[in-house]
This record gives structure tokens, C-alpha cells and sequence, in this order.
């Protein structure tokens, strides 16, 4: 297991490698300079402050140097200063990462907690009224623009029937409450951003989730199963879902860059502070250390997701050999 | 006797695939089915139990074991029978097995009395020449060659001690040297346990090499029908005596006599008539007419062909007839 | 004459480590029905496919008519293949499932560029009627053929360039019985009609003692014992050859 | 042939026909402002009612068609000549050709694509072509891998041997033999990568950096609905629906092809 996860490890630190190379010639090979911008921002700044801004962000240097050093920097974990606030770059992630992540977290156990159910009832019913309004529900899940849902909502639940909060993450007296009312608070800023966030995964999962129970089912150790005479609950909950839940774990650490990528959509909708509004902000205000910082920290999340995934799959699946 | 099976029908979806099927099975016998692919043995085999999904196959007729009618078993009973008094063996022993569950769970399964499980599990595993794995709880089917596999399968099979084994194709994904191996376990098994066993199989030698008593399948019926020594000394059935005389072998060298030509129909475009009518040798007008019934032509020796009599007489001399 | 001289021919897989063929040495002579029996996983597909140059060998050397074929450029082997043909297994994998019988068969003068226009079609007319099959055939699928028929066109395919030597690689052993006679008896027929060398590889004896005139045993990708039909079957030496007789059931 | 399935066609074929006869369907000159008419609610002149500069909705729906579907179409024909070529050379060459592609796409998916298109689109400007192909170039992946898998297990096959033995060229295999047998799962990522493609414009577009306003697209619209929610729901409603519904057909259809082409 050691071995295996280790050896994993270097292969990651390869795609590492990878992610950083790709950030950093999407972000210089595209015409225009950084320092065009800040300028913009300030433009009483001189021909001479534009090249000593520059020579600060080593831009006078061939690409391969430049690089390097971003590299070195890298991995001192310093992604450079903000254009925009001129705070440091990583400081400003890390301030945002935690709300993204808790509404990820708590999308993905929504879309484990409901998908799979779903999945495997319509699986086991094949072909029954519920397996059929299943797959219309799950296509229009497929189908619905998430910006979309975001506004029916805010819409209808937010401003015409003032249920739930539309805005931020938490209300203005936040800092009056007790702690109690401090989560209930928070809760209710989150529903709707995790709803929004999970709508689509949902359909997703419980797709998956139904054909590969289908798959399952059809496989000849069920039919061993029914014939040793095993009760249908055992044949179906026991045997079956164990080997057609393995597949999803893989499936789940795909998702990871889909619903971080969907972030920037509902944060943008619902004000929430978290890593894909900062995106959004430093793409509009062209604020390129963000920009870098963030796509790599998005794609290292991407990368720990899959190594997650791929550890507990070796580990719940048998027929992998840990070597 | 133990089991009859009488005018057993089955269809998928308005075909008719087994077409009014007629075998017993007594006490202690080792009855074969002898057919080609797609002539509706397997789904015999998987009927005995019902074992075949109702919305899939519409299933007539009685399936008398030790006197109740399984096919008007509710499934309480029907588990009841299943793995305990009736239970299974299937061609492909890799797929057979659940690959997520080790081989003592799935033994362990079987096994009614839970008191001394280890000692119970390592006495079958024992008794199917697994010795190997005795002890070591944690081995997948995985790690076993296909040989072994079938053990485990046989071990299970007669875990609890059932009256009746059915074994469909249980040797034909295996290896010849293996395949000898697999067919002495079975006999021993059967002489030790006194068990019944249905022995479903494509091939003629292994059938041949095993049962007692060997009914020939073509179109979804038995065409002939007999003690093992009858079927071998003298065939009554065009149908048998081409598939005898197709049997290649060392014995008569290049040129093989009597050969069947042309192919099975389908099931959904049945010949009028006798059914095998458009690929015999022997064929006459009369046989056109309607589909013949099984008759006697010895004891314990049935044909459905309308001139059995004259057939024997007609058959192309073979130099070295070995079987 | 000897039509094929192999000489220690190996190869490994990188992934499974152990060599598939390990020193396969021997000679085919011309008209013969030289038999290879074998267990699954033995080796006798992966020397089918080296000789064939289908897959690459490790080392060792094929000779045919004088011509290493392990030495020859690829333009050079892909005229000599037309010599040199085989028949496969499963007669499902081994039809284009997109193409029709037609198609299968006018491929080859297509590649060839040796028969042109209207001939082409007649040909492949003549070449299904050899097999058994006819006209009707030119417009079908393969997913419309039963096994015993697709087996038909793969070696009308294999007959198509006029070979003088074809490899069987297992071409009964997917196929139920009174078809494998037919096809068994279809192959001996053109043997003999066309002169034909065959490398006739099957795991069953029956199959191969109704063939073969000489009968190469092979294990673990060895030879361990060959000779004479006659010798194997009445007379064998090695432990394994007997093994494997006893398991046959032909007794 | 599947209900749904048939649904999926009939939707797909509606807003083809409408792309393409556009100016036959539109009443209006989807520029033509009219500060008479703003924000009117859906009447029988202006039947999806106006937006916040007069301009009919209707004709500036059906207009912005002809963009969702022209970004659709592009981007993944964009995606799958990359993925196809780059999937069928890593799967018939195996060794390091393979390596290298395999790992090019294994850094490539570990980005959040959204994240990706927004870094590119901000470097660049936002045109409509610049959408396609940011869109085109961050979306091939998954067609590249379904090539691969297909054709490494179909050049195992006898067929592909026997292709061999007759003396066909390797160019010949691929392109007539592997790639068509390999294109089935290729086909439905396809279907379902239009509607995939057509959500992330919308996306773009609604947080205005995709299509530019003044040309119409169903996202931008949105967009501006967004802005006047409360007072215009119909410019919410029917772009919305434009969207999800032009979506669902594609994942109708990509289904509808998954079921025929694979089971058989």
C-alpha cells in the first residue's frame, strides 16, 4: 500500500510539473503583457515605471528564465502580489478556498446521498413508472443551465417568497448572533448555493450509477447468486451494489474540476466570496498572479480529488494489486 | 423419481425456445443434455429453479421435484429449494464467482448451520480438492486459475448438500488436462454424495465420459432419448447419428462420413414438419407433414423420427468407429 | 520440399515477462498438414502470428523460398504475404463487423491492384462458391452470417491471393460440432484439390489426429515432442503428449 | 426507435431550421431599438415581448440560435479532429507516442475546464471565434481517450490481423478499418459535447465574456434579464428555456445514438 501510494506520488509530481508548464504558457504566450494592464489601471505610469515594473516581475528576462523562477517561487508556495490589492496572491486564495470547498463538500455527499439511491432504484425497477420518471428527471438535471436555475430560484425563493437568503454567506448582523444562530445563519445563505451546485451531479451520479447496476445485474455471478438460493435483498444490496457502486469512486474524482469549475458560475450569481468569484474578479480585472494562482491550485485540487478516488478504489476493490 | 420435467416450455418474448420438453431425472442418476448452441438446453437448465426472470421468459408445463410443482413455488419456497436441494454450476467459472467477495464468503453462504462455519467450509474445500486455500480466508476468486475457480463453484454447488447438481457446460472454458481433472471430481463427488446430476453440454465425448442416461436436443426438443450404451451402439435419430459421426478423431483420418450440412434454424423461422427435416439424410415426403412424437423403440430408448427403424440400416459404413 | 524453415524463434511480452515462444525450431514441407497442439496460453497463436510477421519477432529467422522474412523490406513482405495466409479462431472477431461479404473478399485485389472492374466481382463469386457459399452472400454483413458461414468467408479471404500456404489457427474450435465437421471437411477438401500446405493449430486432438500428417506438441511456448501423426498418437513419448491423450476422452 | 429519442431529433431539427431561416422567422431587426416599447410584456406584435431597449425579443432569440448553434457545431468539430487524430495515433502506436499523449491529456484534465476558458478568453478578446476555439481546444480530451480505448482493443482483433495478412498499409487499417469500428462511442461524446459546448457559451456569454452584446445570443440575453429580474420575466423565461431545451435535445439524441449503436 506504502509502495503504491508513494509511486503515485512521484507520478503526480510529473503532472505537476505539467499543470505548471501549461498555466505558465497560456498566461505569456498570449499577446499582450501584464504590465499593459496595470498600467491601465494607473495611466500616469511612465514608459520608465512600466519597464522597472517589468524588470520587478522579471518580464525583461527570455520565457525559459522566467519560468524557472516562477517555478522556484512555486514552490515556495508564493505566487507573487495581487495587481489589484497588492496583497499576496496565495493569502487571497486561501481566504476564499475554505467556502468553496465546504460547498463542494457538502454538494458531493448531497449527490451521494440522493444520486445513488435514485440510481440504483431505477436500476432494480428497470423499466417501471418510477425508472421512467427517474430518466425524465434526470435528462432535464442534464439539461438546465446552471446560471438558470440559479435565477428561478433567487427569483422565486429569494425575492418573491423571501424564504431564503440570496446573497453572500452570511447577514449583515451576522456578528450580533450567538453561535448558534451564527450556523443556522450560514446554513441558510449555503442551500442554495449546494442545491445549485449539486443539481447537475446529481443527474449525473444517478445515470451512472443506474447503468452500472444494470451492468451488474446482468453479469453471470447474479445469476450464481439467485441460484444459490440467496434472498433477493442479498442478491441485489450485497452482491450487486458492491460491485456497481466501485466504478463510481472513479467517477467522483473525475468530477472534482466540474464542480470547481462550476463555482464561478453560482458564486458569481449568489455573492459568495470562494475561489471561482476570485477568478472571475482577477479575469475581468485581468489580474494575472491570481489568475496563475488560482488555475494551479484548481488543478492540484483536481489532481488530490483523483488521488483520493484512486486509493480508496485499490483499496475497496480486490482485483487491484497494491504494488 | 426425482425430478420430471413435463412439457417445460419456455419463451422469450413470443418465441418459443423450448418447445415441450420431457426428462426425468431418478436418484443417484447422471442424466446429459446434448445439444448445440442455441438449441434451448441452458434455459432447461436454468428453468428446474426458475431461474429465469419472469418478465423475460414465459415458462408452461410442471416441473415435478420430489412432487411439488416449482414452477407454482412462491419465492419464499423457491430459495428454499435453490443452493439447498437443487443447485448450480455454470460454464464460465471467472464470471460465475462474485470478484469482490473472497472465495470463504461466498462458500460460507451456502452453509445453513452457522455453528463451526471454518471447520464446515474447510471439509468442502477439502472434499473439491482446494486444500490449498484452506485456512487462508482472505484468497479472491481472482487469484485462483480457472481451474480452481470450478472448484470453488463445485464446492458451493454442494455445500449443502443438495439432491440434485446441475452443471451447464462446466468444463468447456477449461483447459483439456483440466477438464479431466474436473469430470473424475465430478464423478467422484456423485458416487460419494450419491447425488443427481443434469450434465448440460455441446460436447458429445464428455457426455459420453459422464452420464447414465443422454437426451439430444435440436430445436428446442429432445429428438432422441436413452441410456448412454443405446445412444453409442445404436442411434436412432439422424440428427444423433450425424453428430456421432462428426466427431473428428485419429481413428478415421480425413474423411469424416455422415456430416450434417447446412444450419440450425431460427427459432422464429421453425420448417414445417419435422424440424430437422431441411438438414437430414434420410428425409421422405411424410415428414413434412407434422412434427413426430417421441417413440419407443426399445426400453429406455426414445426417437422422435417416423423411420427409426430404417435409419439404422442406412448409415454410411465408418471403417473404425470408435465410439 | 521444404516449403517454411523456422529457426529458434523467440518472443517475449513485456507485460507478462515469461516468453511466449521461447526457440521455436522447425521445418513445414510443401503439401503437408502439419499439426500444432497445444493448451490455451501455450504459445501456439503467438508463433501463428510470428511467422505470419504480424507481430514482430524477437529473434530468430523465417525462411521462405530462400527469403528470411524477418530481413525483408516491408514492400518486399507485403507481396510475399500473398503466399502466405491464415484462417483465425473466432470467426465473429475476424470479419470487419462494417463490411460487407463483398467488400471483405474484393479488399484483397484492391490491395493487391492485380484484378480490376467487373472481374473482381466474379471472382469473389467463384471464391464463395469454393467455400460453399454463394452469390447471395456479396451483399450481406457479417453480423448477419452464422459462425460456420463467416468461417466460409475467412477462408475464402485466406484463398483469395492464391496462397500456397495457409496457417488454421484453431478455425473449428469456435464452432459447433456438425459445422466444424463441415468446415473440417471443406478444408481437407481444398488441401487436397489446391495442394495446399497448412499449419494446423488446434488444442483438440480429435481435430488434429483427424487432420494433420505430422503433429508438433508445445508447452509453455516449447516444443516438447513432434513426429509423425502415427507416432503421437499410438507411440507417445513425453509425459505431456500423454497427459494430454488421456485427458482427450478418446479412449 | 425510442420516444425520447425521437423528441431529442425534433427538437434538434426546430432549431437547426430555425438557425438557418433566421431572417424568414424573425420579425424584426433584432438591432432595431425602440425606446416606445421597452420592457413590454409578451403581446401579439411582440409575441416574447421587448427588452430593455425595445428590441424584440423574439427576433433576437432566434437570431442568437444561429450563434449557440454555430459555437456548438464548430467548437466540437474543433475538438473531435484533435481528439480522433490524437486519440487513434496514441491507441495504434502505443509506446511513448501513446506516453506522451496520455499524459499531455491526464495534465490537461486535471484543470477545471471552466477556469481554463476564462484565463484564455481574458487574455484574448471575447469574439465569437475565440469562443470556439478556446472551446474547441479545452473540450477533446474525453473523445481522445474513447478513440484510444476503441482502437486498442480493436487492433487486437483478428479482423485488424487479417487486414494485415493481406497485405493491407498501416493507413489503410486506421482509416478504414479502426477509426470507423471506433467511431460509435466517438459519435455520442460528440452529441452530447454540442450540448456541453452550447452551456458554456451560454455561461460565458451570461457573465459577459462571451458573445458581446449588441449580438444576440441566448446567454447574453439572460444576462440582461438578470439585470431587469422582477420587471421582465420574460427575459428570463424564454432564453432560459431556449437553452435547456436545445440541451436536452442533444443529450436526447446522444442517448438515442448510445442505445442503438452500442447494444448492437
Amino acid at each position: 500500500m506504502g509502495k503504491y501510494v508513494f509511486k503515485r506520488i512521484i507520478g503526480l509530481a510529473a503532472l505537476l510539473l505539467g499543470i505548471t508548464i501549461i498555466t505558465f504558457s497560456v498566461i505569456h504566450i498570449a499577446p499582450g503583457r501584464p504590465t499593459d494592464l496595470e498600467a491601465q489601471f494607473n495611466p500616469k505610469v511612465s514608459m520608465e515605471a512600466r519597464e522597472r515594473i517589468a524588470h520587478l516581475y522579471g518580464l525583461d528576462k527570455p520565457l525559459h528564465i522566467q519560468y524557472i523562477e516562477w517555478l522556484k517561487r512555486f514552490a515556495r508556495l508564493d505566487f507573487g502580489i495581487s495587481f489589484m490589492d497588492s496583497r499576496p496572491v496565495m493569502q487571497k486564495i486561501l481566504e476564499r478556498m475554505p467556502i468553496t470547498l465546504t460547498i463542494e463538500l457538502f454538494s458531493i455527499i448531497l449527490i451521494l446521498l440522493i444520486g445513488i439511491p435514485i440510481g440504483v432504484g431505477s436500476a432494480v425497477k428497470e423499466g417501471s413508472f418510477y425508472d421512467r420518471f427517474m430518466t425524465v428527471f434526470v435528462f432535464i438535471g442534464f439539461a438546465m443551465p446552471t446560471f438558470w436555475l440559479s435565477l428561478i430560484l433567487m427569483d422565486f425563493i429569494g425575492v418573491r417568497w423571501g424564504i431564503l437568503p440570496i446573497s453572500g454567506i452570511k447577514s449583515l448582523e451576522f456578528e450580533k448572533f450567538g453561535n448558534f444562530e451564527k450556523i443556522i445563519d450560514m446554513s441558510k445563505h449555503l442551500i442554495l448555493p449546494v442545491f445549485v451546485s449539486a443539481f447537475g451531479g446529481l443527474a449525473g451520479i444517478s445515470r451512472y450509477m443506474r447503468s452500472s447496476m444494470l451492468n451488474v445485474l446482468k453479469q453471470d455471478y447474479i445469476r450464481t447468486a439467485r441460484a444459490k438460493g440467496l434472498r433477493e435483498k442479498d442478491v441485489l444490496y450485497k452482491h450487486a451494489l458492491k460491485n456497481a457502486l466501485l466504478p463510481v469512486v472513479t467517477i467522483l474524482g473525475l468530477s472534482v474540476p466540474g464542480l470547481i469549475g462550476g463555482s464561478v458560475i453560482f458564486e458569481s450569481i449568489f455573492s459568495i466570496p470562494g475561489m471561482g468569484r476570485l477568478f472571475y474578479e482577477s479575469v475581468m480585472a485581468r489580474d494575472y498572479p491570481v489568475i496563475m494562482g488560482v488555475l494551479v491550485i484548481g488543478a492540484v485540487l483536481t489532481l488530490l480529488g483523483n488521488l483520493l478516488a484512486d486509493i480508496s478504489y485499490a483499496a475497496v476493490d480486490p482485483r487491484i494489486k497494491l504494488e | 423419481m426425482l425430478l420430471q420435467i413435463k412439457n417445460l416450455k419456455v419463451g422469450y418474448r413470443n418465441i418459443e425456445v423450448v418447445r415441450g420438453v420431457e426428462l426425468n431425472i431418478d436418484k443417484g442418476e447422471c442424466v446429459g443434455l446434448i445439444g448445440e448452441s442455441g438449441c434451448g438446453k441452458t434455459t432447461v437448465g436454468l428453468s428446474v429453479t426458475k431461474l429465469i426472470p419472469e418478465r423475460i421468459g414465459m415458462t408452461s408445463g410442471e416441473i415435478l421435484f420430489e412432487d411439488k410443482n416449482i414452477l407454482k413455488l412462491n419465492p419464499e419456497e423457491l430459495r428454499n429449494i435453490r443452493g439447498k436441494k437443487i443447485s448450480y454450476v455454470f460454464q464460465e467459472p471467472f464470471s460465475s464467482l462474485n470478484p469482490v467477495f473472497t472465495v470463504y464468503e461466498q462458500i460460507r453462504e451456502m452453509l445453513e448451520k452457522k455453528n463451526n462455519i471454518y471447520i464446515q467450509i474447510a471439509e468442502i474445500l477439502k472434499s473439491v480438492g482446494l486444500e490449498k486455500i484452506i485456512g487462508r480466508k482472505n484468497v479472491y476468486p481472482h487469484e485462483l486459475s480457472g481451474g480452481m475457480q470450478q472448484r470453488a463453484m463445485i464446492g458451493m454447488a454442494i455445500a449443502s448438500k443438495p439432491s440434485l447438481v446441475i452443471l451447464d457446460e462446466p468444463t468447456t472454458a477449461l483447459d483439456v488436462t483440466i477438464q479431466r481433472q474436473i469430470l473424475d471430481l465430478i464423478t467422484g463427488l456423485k458416487n460419494k454424495m450419491n447425488l443427481s446430476i443434469l450434465f448440460i453440454s455441446h460436447d458429445l465425448r464428455i457426455v459420453f465420459s459422464i452420464a447414465d442416461k443422454i437426451g439430444i436436443m435440436y430445436a428446442g426438443k429432445i429428438v432422441e432419448y436413452g441410456t448412454k450404451e443405446k445412444i453409442i451402439s445404436s442411434p436412432s435419430h439422424p440428427y444423433t447419428i450425424g453428430l456421432i459421426d462428426s466427431i473428428p478423431s485419429f481413428e478415421h483420418r480425413k474423411q469424416l462420413f455422415n456430416v450434417i450440412g447446412g444450419k440450425a434454424p431460427l427459432f422464429s423461422e421453425l420448417p414445417k414438419g419435422c424440424k430437422f427435416y431441411p438438414r437430414c439424410r434420410f428425409r421422405i415426403k411424410e415428414c413434412l407433414k407434422k412434427e413426430p412424437e417421441l417413440k419407443d423403440i426399445s426400453a429406455d430408448h426414445f426417437s422422435r423420427c417416423i423411420l427409426t427403424s430404417e435409419i439404422a440400416a442406412r448409415r454410411l459404413p465408418k471403417q473404425n468407429r470408435s465410439i | 520440399m521444404k516449403l517454411l524453415k523456422i529457426d529458434s524463434l523467440h518472443k517475449t511480452f513485456k507485460k507478462h515477462k515469461v516468453s511466449a515462444v521461447d526457440g521455436a525450431s522447425f521445418s513445414i514441407f510443401k503439401g503437408e498438414v502439419l499439426g500444432l497442439v497445444g493448451e490455451s496460453g501455450c504459445g501456439k497463436t503467438t508463433l501463428a502470428k510470428l511467422i505470419l510477421r504480424l507481430i514482430d519477432a524477437d529473434k530468430g529467422s523465417i525462411f521462405y523460398k530462400d527469403k528470411d522474412l524477418l530481413k525483408i523490406s516491408h514492400s518486399d513482405m507485403r507481396k510475399t504475404r500473398k503466399s502466405l495466409q491464415i484462417i483465425f479462431q473466432d470467426p465473429y472477431a475476424s470479419l470487419d463487423p462494417r463490411m460487407r461479404i463483398g467488400e471483405v473478399i474484393e479488399e484483397v485485389y484492391d490491395i493487391h491492384k492485380n484484378v480490376t472492374g467487373r472481374e473482381k466481382k466474379n471472382k469473389a463469386i467463384e471464391l464463395l462458391e469454393t467455400v460453399g457459399l454463394g452469390e447471395v452472400y456479396l451483399q450481406r454483413l457479417s453480423s448477419e452470417l452464422s459462425g460456420g458461414e463467416r468461417q466460409r468467408v475467412g477462408i475464402a479471404r485466406a484463398l483469395a491471393t492464391d496462397p500456397e500456404f495457409i496457417i488454421c489457427d484453431e478455425p473449428v474450435s469456435s464452432l459447433d460440432i456438425s459445422i466444424q465437421a463441415q468446415i473440417l471437411n471443406l478444408l481437407i477438401d481444398l488441401q487436397k484439390r489446391k495442394n495446399l500446405t497448412y499449419l494446423f493449430i488446434s488444442h483438440d486432438l480429435g481435430v488434429i489426429g483427424s487432420i494433420c500428417d505430422r503433429v508438433m506438441v508445445m508447452q509453455s511456448g516449447k516444443f516438447v515432442e513432434s513426429g509423425s501423426c502415427e507416432t503421437i498418437f499410438r507411440n507417445p513419448k513425453h509425459e505431456y503428449t500423454k497427459t494430454l491423450l488421456k485427458s482427450a476422452l478418446l479412449s | 426507435m425510442n420516444k425520447l429519442t425521437i423528441f431529442g431529433i425534433c427538437i434538434v431539427g426546430f432549431f437547426i431550421i430555425i438557425a438557418i431561416f433566421a431572417p424568414i422567422f424573425a420579425p424584426y431587426n433584432p438591432g432595431q431599438i425602440d425606446i416606445e416599447n421597452i420592457l413590454t410584456a409578451p403581446t401579439s406584435s411582440h409575441i416574447f415581448g421587448t427588452d430593455s431597449l425595445g428590441r424584440d425579443l423574439f427576433s433576437r432569440m432566434v437570431y442568437g440560435t444561429r450563434i449557440s448553434l454555430m459555437v456548438g457545431f464548430i467548437a466540437v468539430g474543433i475538438a473531435s479532429l484533435i481528439g480522433i487524430a490524437l486519440g487513434a495515433i496514441a491507441g495504434y502506436y502505443g509506446n511513448w507516442v501513446d506516453g506522451i499523449i496520455m499524459r499531455f491529456i491526464d495534465i490537461m484534465l486535471c484543470f477545471p475546464t471552466f477556469f481554463l476558458i476564462l484565463a484564455v478568453i481574458a487574455l484574448l478578446e471575447p469574439s465569437i471565434i475565440n469562443i470556439m476555439m478556446i472551446i474547441g481546444a479545452t473540450s477533446w480530451m474525453g473523445m481522445a481517450r474513447l478513440m484510444r480505448a476503441e482502437i486498442l482493443s480493436l487492433k487486437e482483433r483478428d479482423f485488424i490481423y487479417a487486414e494485415r495478412a493481406i497485405g493491407a498499409s498501416d493507413f489503410r487499417i486506421i482509416t478504414r478499418h479502426l477509426i470507423p469500428n471506433a467511431m460509435a462511442p466517438v459519435l455520442v461524446s460528440i452529441t452530447l459535447g454540442i450540448a456541453g459546448a452550447i452551456l458554456v457559451e451560454s455561461s460565458l456569454s451570461f457573465l459577459g465574456i462571451g458573445v458581446q452584446p449588441p449580438t444576440p445570443s441566448w446567454g447574453n440575453i439572460l444576462s440582461e434579464g438578470k439585470a431587469v429580474m422582477g420587471a421582465g420575466w420574460w427575459m428570463m423565461l424564454f432564453p432560459g428555456m431556449a437553452i435547456f431545451i436545445t440541451v436536452l435535445g442533444y443529450n436526447l439524441l446522444g442517448e438515442g445514438i448510445r442505445e442503438r449503436l452500442l447494444k448492437s
